[in-house]
């Protein structure tokens, strides 16, 4: 296989893809989101629990690539017990990490395996929507 | 059949990281053959005007050649006379402005228009938003269990409260083709008019509108070797004449005045503005390669395709190919378990071969499948066995990747 | 100017009977830049595919291209987001749309719509079959009597039964420019929309959709150097926001199912179908050549060709100019006494010079000037002061010759 | 001028066009038509008076450029006097004239002048609609 493209998909982005963290309805959520790509159809439904401003649980559940879906996985795993003001933070460092038009490298962004594994995004902007999925959806409540 | 695949400039001049373009999405667009894109230069770069109304040349040039552009349109699909055949943008454009035209001001509450499970949101969103804006019902022909339309389902669901029937001639999903003549047959039996998306048919097989009987009849240039923003609506010349027009505007009027407008005669009366001469032009070009290749002869080489692909494919340990039966046309669908058709196709692509994934603009066929979308092959003149084999090599690779 | 004449290869290659090409037809059409000609070549030989969908080279350059010339036209026109560009067939597409879209779905019986005695038939044959449609009135602003608008009769015919303004910036006949600005100014104070034909500005002046604060603007590729079959729509977002689609189909949906559709965000909501793809690119290139030459250095040598026109025709017997003193336009009309316009042009042609000869899709105004047509010269930048002294000379050759 | 033209325009249509025979309204006409160029809006109308099978009155009034009004005018002087089935042959020998997909020559169809005159229409394809306006509308009443 292509390199490249490996690089993109490696370890990092099938095991969450295979194995999503968190992938099921979350009863008690405070806020659901409902992150949908009408270009491919990819949909993912994200739960989020607050406590005051504190993220204390979440979960999602969808359909999606790979790509979307092991992003999605993370960004759930990130956000359990972050504040409103810490997930902002991440969400903008997320965003920057796969933008083809960032002037930073990633590893002067990040060292953080599960983030850095989305960097190669950057090489393939038609997927660009897949990564950011989730991510650009929660921007809405932050 | 892979010697003309030289006539296509872009097999030479692309490569993607060194890589030949394996092109193998033909039914969303074709590559354009050098004479087609030459005709289009040659228009700009050598006898450009605007057509009907320029008494100098290059305008006399313009319209000769617009002129025989329709001509060559009438004789590609058969029609009796060149006033049917009236350009549009598109398939999309024609759907449209039939819905418009000839639909909307004759539908009402309690009518129904017949679609069926396999069309494409072009030939089904407009005519679904017209019944709900007038309280008519849309109701939708379904498919049986090997995919093709249920014609038992189909007979019973003609009734006299049907206005008119839009149907495909090809899934451009599925690569099913449905037998429009004895459907058409049919419908006109309940005195219902009937509209063939004919954008997947012209590569399959010869169009005869006066044997197939079709009441309306669209394509784009685009999907035929041509170019881009141009297609055809055929119309029956009396309904042509009935229906308003299309549009309105420059050079589809007799005489305007403040309080009346008397519009032209056919097919002016229906092209209002600037046409896309250049587009007309390409188009004809197309429809001379198409012919100097022939189109059984091409509908021929798509569909072995599609059959070598079927064996081939089938080799691969969870994939599923859909209508798998379907004869004589070049489009295939598949799914493998447990890998998103955009993984598939995005790692395609890094191989140079253009597949589509997804819903291919038929999410109601999607829905009926339960699936959320597919990855399709389709297939052209320029593609060959090997490409097919390369294919299959290529998804079992993917496969060991992903599982 | 005259180097830039090189640029466009008809001048090279065109001769009829050994004369190069003296085109004074702009205002129908626009002769191509070879940098036109090469984008939409490069397009289909170098990286053809569908957009929007694709996830493979060349999908994905093709889909950048695409959007890249959609914020060409965005910075062209000066709007605020790329979200307010709709690509359409032409000017007259575009009015069509607007009609269907807009108007129609809120206009009743006893409303109002203004039109100009100025206008192209396809910015008044479609308002005026509307408000046929509805028993809604057309109201058509007059001329005084140097043919410009009217503007103290306009301003009485403002009241808040007028649900739209349908008005040219330049008149394709006379070359009259309106002031835009103070007459959109004018209507918004009684809350009147405005759609502004464009289809003669962009070669005249920067638009800037802004500052003139018009609600729709609507201009043709073909007419600033770029390929036939493209043109745009201007929309400001709340009103493209609030509009149903201009067309259903393929690309403009959310999701599709058989009860309801929902549709996609601008500008894709108003986009159905494969779009004019190369079109686009061709438009695009043909803003980037317009912006290397310059707007304003553009509209000046036009205008200043119009005054020497106007100067060297003034000496002839028997003809009579119109609108002679109209500003910074490019368009010039006349007619000589006993000699049809069509025996002009066609004398004419056989020196090479295309003119237009007729009623130029103005019938209303025609009807006003009490003619049945006349003779149009107008300019571009590839047009010489020897060229209209070649002109003047042909045009006293012809009257010898008649008389 | 160019002699291609001039030889379109020769004396017998510029003559038609300043001079045109029986211009004017016919009181007493049993048939009257109108020809319409809806393209560059040339219009005239005939005015015919049949006694039995015999046009024994002709007259027309309109406006057109100079090849459609002479057209017209040679037209109205010719169908004077004569019988529908003559009429007929007229209108079909004056077609094949200007035609320029005809394969006979001009000179083999006529030696009529007036004729003549318009067989140089052929080369220019554009102005055939002038040629032929009225002489295709007169096609209906025959
Ligand atoms: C003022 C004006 N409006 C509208 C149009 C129509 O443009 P198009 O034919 O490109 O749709 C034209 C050109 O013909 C025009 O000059
Ligand atoms: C069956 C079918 N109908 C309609 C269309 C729409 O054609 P276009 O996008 O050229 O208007 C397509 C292609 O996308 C198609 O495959």
């Amino acid at each position: 296989m292509n390199d490249r493209l490996k690089a993109l998909y490696k370890t990092q982005i099938l095991a969450h893809a295979k194995n999503p963290f968190n992938e099921g309805v979350l009863e008690d959520y405070t806020h659901k989101l409902q992150a949908y790509n009408p270009v491919c159809g990819d949909q993912f439904d994200l739960y989020l629990k607050f406590e005051g401003d504190v993220i204390q649980n979440t979960s999602f559940r969808g359909y999606g690539c790979a790509i979307s879906k092991a992003s999605t996985s993370v960004l759930i795993k990130q956000l359990l017990g972050k504040s409103k003001s810490e997930a902002k933070v991440l969400v903008e460092l997320f965003l920057k990490l796969i933008n083809p038009e960032s002037s930073e490298s990633p590893e002067s962004l990040t060292s953080d395996e599960e983030f850095l594994a989305f960097a190669s995004a950057r090489e393939f902007p038609e997927r660009l929507t897949c990564a950011n999925l989730a991510w650009e959806k929660l921007k809405e409540v932050l | 059949m892979q010697s003309l695949k030289s006539e296509f400039p872009i097999f030479e001049t692309a490569r993607k990281e060194g890589r030949p373009l394996i092109f193998l999405d033909n039914a969303s667009t074709t590559q354009k053959p050098q004479c087609v894109i030459n005709a289009v230069t040659g228009f700009y770069a050598g006898y450009y005007a605007n057509v009907g109304r320029g008494l100098y040349w290059p305008a006399t040039a313009a319209s000769f050649n617009y002129d025989q552009a329709r001509e060559k349109v009438r004789a590609f699909i058969g029609a009796s006379s060149k006033k049917e055949v009236i350009f549009t943008s598109g398939t999309t454009d024609a759907v449209n402005k039939v819905v418009n035209s000839f639909l909307l001001p004759q539908l009402e509450k309690g009518d129904e228009v017949l679609v069926s499970e396999m069309e494409h949101h072009s030939n089904f969103v407009p005519w679904q938003q017209a019944c709900q804006s007038k309280g008519a019902k849309l109701k939708v022909i379904p498919l049986d269990a090997g995919l093709n339309l249920d014609l038992s389902k189909f007979a019973a669901m003609l009734t006299d409260k049907v206005k008119i029937l839009a149907i495909t001639a090809i899934s451009n999903t599925l690569g099913v083709k449905n037998d429009l003549k004895s459907i058409i047959n049919l419908a006109h039996q309940h005195n219902i008019k009937v509209f063939v998306d004919a954008a997947q048919l012209p590569l399959s097989e010869k169009i005869n509108v006066q044997n197939m009987d079709c009441d309306f009849l669209a394509f784009s240039g685009h999907k035929v070797f041509g170019p881009t923003g141009i297609g055809i609506l055929y119309g029956k010349q009396a309904l042509l004449e009935k229906m308003s027009p299309l549009a309105y505007g420059g050079g589809m009027v007799q005489q305007v005045s403040i309080d009346k407008t008397m519009m032209a005669d056919l097919p002016a009366k229906h092209e209002a503005g600037t046409p896309n001469i250049a587009g007309t032009i390409g188009l004809a070009a197309a429809i001379d390669f198409i012919n100097s290749v022939g189109v059984e002869e091409i509908g021929r080489h798509g569909a072995e395709l599609r059959k070598y692909a079927v064996k081939r494919l089938s080799e691969i340990e969870g994939l599923t190919l859909f209508a798998k039966d379907a004869k004589s046309t070049a489009i295939l669908s598949f799914t493998m378990e447990g890998i998103h058709p955009h993984d598939i196709a995005a790692f395609l692509a890094e191989k140079g071969i253009a597949v589509r994934a997804g819903h291919h603009c038929t999410y109601p066929l999607m829905q009926k499948l339960d699936i959320a979308g597919t990855v399709r092959v389709s297939f052209n003149i320029y593609n060959s066995e090997e490409e097919v084999d390369l294919l299959k090599n290529t998804l079992v690779e993917i496969r060991s990747f992903f599982l």
